[in-house]
């Protein structure tokens, strides 16, 4: 990557595109900030996907191809780190997010059980979201929280000691008609 | 039809072997105390199951002749489509692609269901040797079963193995 | 800064001390358990009591002991300690009464039981004393001393001996010595070096590395900064998992404060040693603990690993020398260099010295952390110190090394806990996960649940780990469903072995040890599972049926 | 650049200090299987096929990315090795769907062929059968994952030789997958020089040339190495 163009898709209709939805949102500004605090350097493309996602909630393809775009990554490259790391999602999370930790301590301690309650109880597989858009139910490998197992976080508060119940009775406040 | 490809061979053969059963020899039952059996197609549905415990134990060697015997070939493409397809398999045979009488054939005890996936024959029984190829050509055959005649257990190597 | 301004701050602080300290446990564990709110209401009842002069109320890192949290420790400059356990929010107010004298019926814990009296900490020793917001609380202890005296008094050389002599070896798992390691690193030609400090602590289990850097970050940095002078380096990165968020702001703090103090950055101590230490994030792949793949992940790339060698001492991060130590190794570090090497080496064994933290954890009474010393054997662990298997069940089973360790059986628990030992048994000692299995643990789930894990998490580069695994997923399926025989068992340990010798990094390499080690003590569960073999495969000598 | 000696399955060789087992062992005309190295690119050690026995070494070590060492004593044939290579062929079968007889690559196959030099006859593991679309998007090419071992490359070709960098790999594991661009159809990926590079440099049936029907498509390398060649030795500088 030595050689540098001054305009990188002159005439390109995805980069036209790209940069007209990113005039008209803010935070791709400061998305922009967070990649010239890192001049730009090609190794901070995880830290800027780590912004992106904490701007967006997720990374969806325009995002990503304005990230390839600022750093001057091939789109190819940027997706292929998007999709190697778990941490990132190139879909919606739901409203609500409850991370069961499927870490050993947890899982000698029952929280298989627990995964099967909320999955029998939101009728969708971990990893998925609710038809509704309402609750993501997620595993974790390990939150480091094995003095406490089995742990779930409920949109980012980390519970300790969950039973299947304790989980389905979190969730069921969720599921309530708002 | 590769087997017909032996030409000549097929004479001498003729002099060597008893063929008992096959889908040209009249006989509806696998007979007990086979030498060789050559297992053609994969295992598809209920009976060939039956089939090919049947022929496990009445066979001394059991051969899986042919690509789709050995890996499922073409016709385990089907499995592609993921588990319980059986009835989308049919439908689109039957029913979609079909100019006359569009119905799925379903009769119990005349017609056998389908399994979930179809599967090479190792995977249901034990199988002595492999013959690859689709089909297998005349000359990996004749190579074959005269090593077979000899008594030897068949040794095939290179391109005698290919796949394909 | 200068030495006398650094010991200016440690009295100034030292001397500010109040009557009594009030510490209460605020890392992610207990802070799930509320901690910090009953923290701020400590604080409230404090102030309301009108005790402020008499009473800190402070924020600490973790306690060790997890499983009894939220944990408040009181030290009363007499020397008396007391100890409260699962501290509600609400008992903030009877915990400063008692501190009056009056009474209080919040859960009293023993400073002296076993769970704390067999320990030796090294690497904790601050962890639930100091601040970890607050570098003055580490300097108070005598923080960054070891970084002057490595400084002004020590080259790279006299560094690098002490730490050979030391005989301190990784701690990351496969315990390689470190003063090799630092010294190849140092000989290895190179303007530029870096210093990785390895805090993707990624075995499902073990939490100690997230409990050093949310308890005690300084010691974490000083290790990387002794390090870096050691090997020729001026910039380090600290690779922490995104899971500890916590973690990662209170380094984020202590980098800061660090920086402003003058004891990182440009011309530390006066003297022309620079280091900067950057932290990367990383985003969800265990694979990014092997080292070649942490590299790679700082680099901004697909956290793949790299066939070695070249070592990432001779050719790391953009082919620079680079050392690449974990967390734990680095909080050995000051230690070593204040105390000295012999006095390091006379904890432990022969050929493990020191210390080693664990996360004792699964079905056991007393879940946490400790800190013991190398050699130890793991029934003093298991049953003195962790109080036996609970509900009046029996230890069945000690997993040790996460998912590239093994299952050590219950007859086997007089063990001595050392490199060595665990690998005769065939686990390792890993980075100091230790899970406890009663008897109502099913081994060959045990065993399928971290096939599973493996499987998940290889990059996908080589053949063997990435194919390899799915089949022996799908075998101990197929085992635990009760739809295998004996010839898919004669797979799955020819997988086994294939994989272990053919995969390209250590994850694949160590993916089938949880197998191998419950197939080596627990084989007849799995027998239990298999069926009769109906495929008519003839019969081997050994009455086992041959697989073709 | 010194001279190292050493030996391949006893039989003595001399070579250039820096040069890998695997090209020291080609020179000599000592075959090693391998599917992920070829001539001209970075060799990343992927494929585990081409493994040697390093006496004094309890590892097995990759022939494309292990230098030689005087005095290397290095054996390319056991029946240890032969058996892990068979595996590793195995693996990759029975990982996603390989049918030959319907391969655009029939009779062309690096996987094929390797296969029968290692004396695969049958595959002992569960095939998989995984569900993994044909991209035909492109106006001269054509992609089926279906046959794809994620040898990768394709992708250093497209990165290395190309300089495009249309391809890389998405995913982990067994969930690799060889995209274009941000994983968009191929022919809408707009980096694609339509070089063909990484078509060429395809080990299996998985790139080919759009139009060629069962075994006709048959990979040409000497493309790759003509314009590889001409960059290290360069060919292609005027000298004004």
């Amino acid at each position: 990557m030595s050689a540098t163009l001054s305009h990188p898709n002159p005439g390109n209709a995805k980069y036209d595109r790209v940069m007209k939805v990113a005039a008209g949102d803010k935070r791709f500004k400061i998305l922009e900030v967070t990649m010239k605090k890192n001049q730009f350097r090609h190794d901070s493309l995880i830290e800027v996907l780590h912004k992106a996602q904490e701007l967006f909630g997720y990374l969806e393809d325009d995002l990503l191809r304005f990230v390839a775009y600022k750093l001057k990554l091939p789109p190819s490259r940027v997706y292929g780190v998007a999709t190697f790391y778990h941490f990132f999602s190139l879909k919606p999370q739901g409203k609500h997010t409850c991370v069961v930790c499927m870490g050993t301590a947890c899982y000698v301690k029952g929280a298989d059980k627990v995964v099967e309650a909320l999955q029998n109880k939101l009728k969708v597989k971990s990893g998925e979201t609710t038809p509704d858009g309402n609750v993501s139910l997620l595993t974790a490998r390990c939150i480091g929280a094995c003095g406490i197992a089995p742990a779930v976080t409920y949109d980012g508060q980390v519970s300790p000691k969950q039973t299947p119940e304790q989980a389905l009775e979190k969730i069921g406040q969720w599921l309530q008609p708002a | 039809m590769s087997f017909l490809d032996l030409d000549e061979f097929l004479i001498d053969l003729a002099a060597q072997v008893e063929v008992v059963y096959s889908p040209v020899v009249d006989a509806k039952e696998y007979p007990e105390n086979v030498d060789v059996c050559l297992i053609e197609g994969a295992i598809c549905n209920e009976d060939h199951i039956e089939m090919v415990h049947k022929i496990r134990a009445r066979t001394k060697i059991v051969v899986s002749f042919g690509d789709c015997a050995v890996t499922g070939n073409v016709t385990a493409i089907r499995n592609q489509l993921g588990l319980g397809n059986q009835e989308n398999v049919l439908q689109r045979a039957y029913v979609e692609a079909a100019q006359l009488n569009p119905c799925i054939p379903k009769l119990d005890g005349i017609v056998p269901p389908l399994l979930e996936r179809v599967i090479p024959v190792h995977e249901m029984i034990h199988v002595d040797h492999f013959l690859t190829g689709c089909p297998p050509s005349a000359p990996r055959i004749k190579s074959f079963v005269s090593q077979l005649l000899e008594g030897k257990a068949p040794q095939l190597t290179g391109t005698d193995i290919k796949f394909g | 800064m200068q030495l006398d301004e650094l010991k200016a701050i440690a009295e100034k602080k030292k001397a500010s001390a109040k009557k009594v300290c009030l510490r209460t446990c605020l890392s992610a564990g207990c802070i799930s358990s509320q901690s910090d709110v009953l923290h701020k209401n400590l604080a409230t009842e404090v102030k309301a009591a009108g005790l402020e002069n008499d009473v800190e109320v402070r924020r600490v890192g973790c306690m060790g002991f997890c499983g009894q949290g939220p944990l408040v420790g009181v030290d009363h400059k007499e020397g008396k300690e007391e100890l409260f356990e699962f501290v509600k929010p609400d008992d903030a107010k009877a915990i400063v009464s008692h501190l009056k004298g009056g009474a209080c019926d919040v859960q009293k814990g023993d400073p002296q039981h076993p769970f704390f009296a067999k320990q030796v900490k090294i690497v904790r020793a601050n962890g639930g004393i100091v601040d970890p917001e607050n570098i003055e609380d580490y300097l108070a202890i005598g923080g960054y001393q070891a970084l002057h005296h490595a400084l002004t008094e020590m080259n790279s050389e006299s560094i690098i001996d002490t730490i050979t002599k030391s005989g301190l070896r990784g701690r990351g798992g496969a315990g390689f010595p470190s003063g090799i390691k630092w010294g190849t690193v140092a000989k290895s030609p190179g303007a530029k070096k870096y210093v990785v400090c390895n805090g993707d602590e990624g075995d499902p289990g073990a939490f100690m590395d997230r409990s050093v850097l949310e308890s005690d970050p300084h010691l974490v940095l000083e290790g990387m900064a002794i390090a870096a002078h050691a090997v020729g380096a001026d910039q380090g990165f600290l690779y922490v998992r995104a899971e500890y968020p916590l973690a990662i702001s209170r380094l984020q703090i202590a980098i800061k404060q660090a920086k402003a103090l003058g004891l990182l950055g440009s011309g530390i101590f006066e003297t022309p040693f620079n280091f900067n230490v950057d932290i990367r994030i990383g985003a969800g792949a265990f694979v990014c603990g092997e080292e070649t793949a942490l590299l790679a992940s700082i680099e901004g790339e697909r956290g793949m690993p790299r066939p070695r060698p070249p070592f990432p001492a001779v050719k790391g991060l953009w082919g620079c020398p680079t050392l690449l130590n974990n967390v734990e190794t680095f909080a050995n570090i000051s230690a070593i260099i204040n105390k000295g090497a012999d006095w390091y080496a006379s904890f432990g064994t022969e050929k493990s010295k020191g210390t080693k933290v664990f996360a004792l954890t699964g079905k056991i009474k007393n879940n946490g952390l400790i800190e013991v010393p190398m050699g130890i054997p793991l029934r003093q662990i298991v049953e003195e110190m962790g109080g036996g298997a609970p509900d009046g069940h029996s230890v069945k089973s000690v997993q040790t090394g996460g998912p590239s360790g093994g299952c050590i059986p219950a007859e086997h628990l007089d063990t001595p806990v050392d490199y060595e030992s665990l690998g005769k048994l065939g686990s390792i000692m890993g980075s100091g996960g230790m899970v406890v299995m009663d008897d109502t643990t099913n081994m060959v789930e045990i065993a399928k649940f971290y096939m599973e894990f493996c499987m998940d998490e290889s990059c996908g580069k080589c053949i063997p780990c990435r194919a390899g695994t799915v089949q022996m997923f799908h075998l101990l399926e197929k085992i635990t469903q009760r739809k295998a025989t004996k010839r898919d068992l004669d797979k799955l340990e020819e997988l086994c072995d294939m994989v272990k010798n053919t995969s390209l990094c250590g994850l694949g390499q160590t993916a089938p040890n949880p197998i191998q080690s419950t197939l080596r003590f627990f084989r007849s569960e799995y027998e239990a599972l298999l069926q009769p073999d109906a495929t008519g495969a003839p019969v081997g000598a050994n009455g086992t049926a041959k697989a073709h | 650049m010194a001279a190292k000696t050493l030996t391949i399955n006893g039989q003595q060789v001399t070579a250039e200090e820096g040069a890998t087992v695997l090209q020291v062992a080609r020179d000599a005309k000592i075959n090693i299987p391998t599917l992920c190295h070829l001539d001209g690119m970075k060799d990343v050690g992927a494929c585990r096929l081409c493994i040697v026995e390093v006496v004094g070494t309890p590892k097995l070590l990759p022939a494309c990315t292990t230098v030689i060492a005087e005095g290397m004593e290095i054996k390319t044939e056991s029946d240890r090795l032969r058996k892990y290579r068979k595996m590793t062929l195995e693996l990759l079968f029975a990982e996603r769907n390989h049918v030959c007889a319907v391969c655009v690559a029939n009779g062309h196959c690096e996987l094929q062929t390797l296969a029968y030099e290692q004396g695969v006859d049958h595959v002992r593991y569960d095939y998989l059968f995984p569900k993994w679309g044909v991209d035909t998007t492109h106006e001269r090419f054509g992609m089926d994952h279906n046959r794809c071992i994620l040898c990768s490359r394709c992708v250093r070709a497209c990165v290395e030789i190309e300089g495009a960098a249309t391809k890389s790999i998405a995913g982990r594991g067994a969930k690799s997958k060889i995209i274009s661009d941000l994983n968009e159809p191929w022919g809408e990926a707009d980096s694609c020089t339509s070089c063909g590079k990484c078509v060429q440099s395809c080990p299996t049936g998985a790139l080919f040339n759009k139009g060629s029907t069962v075994a006709e498509m048959e990979h040409d390398r000497s493309h790759l190495d003509y314009v590889v060649t001409a960059r290290e030795k360069k060919l292609w500088v005027t000298h004004a």
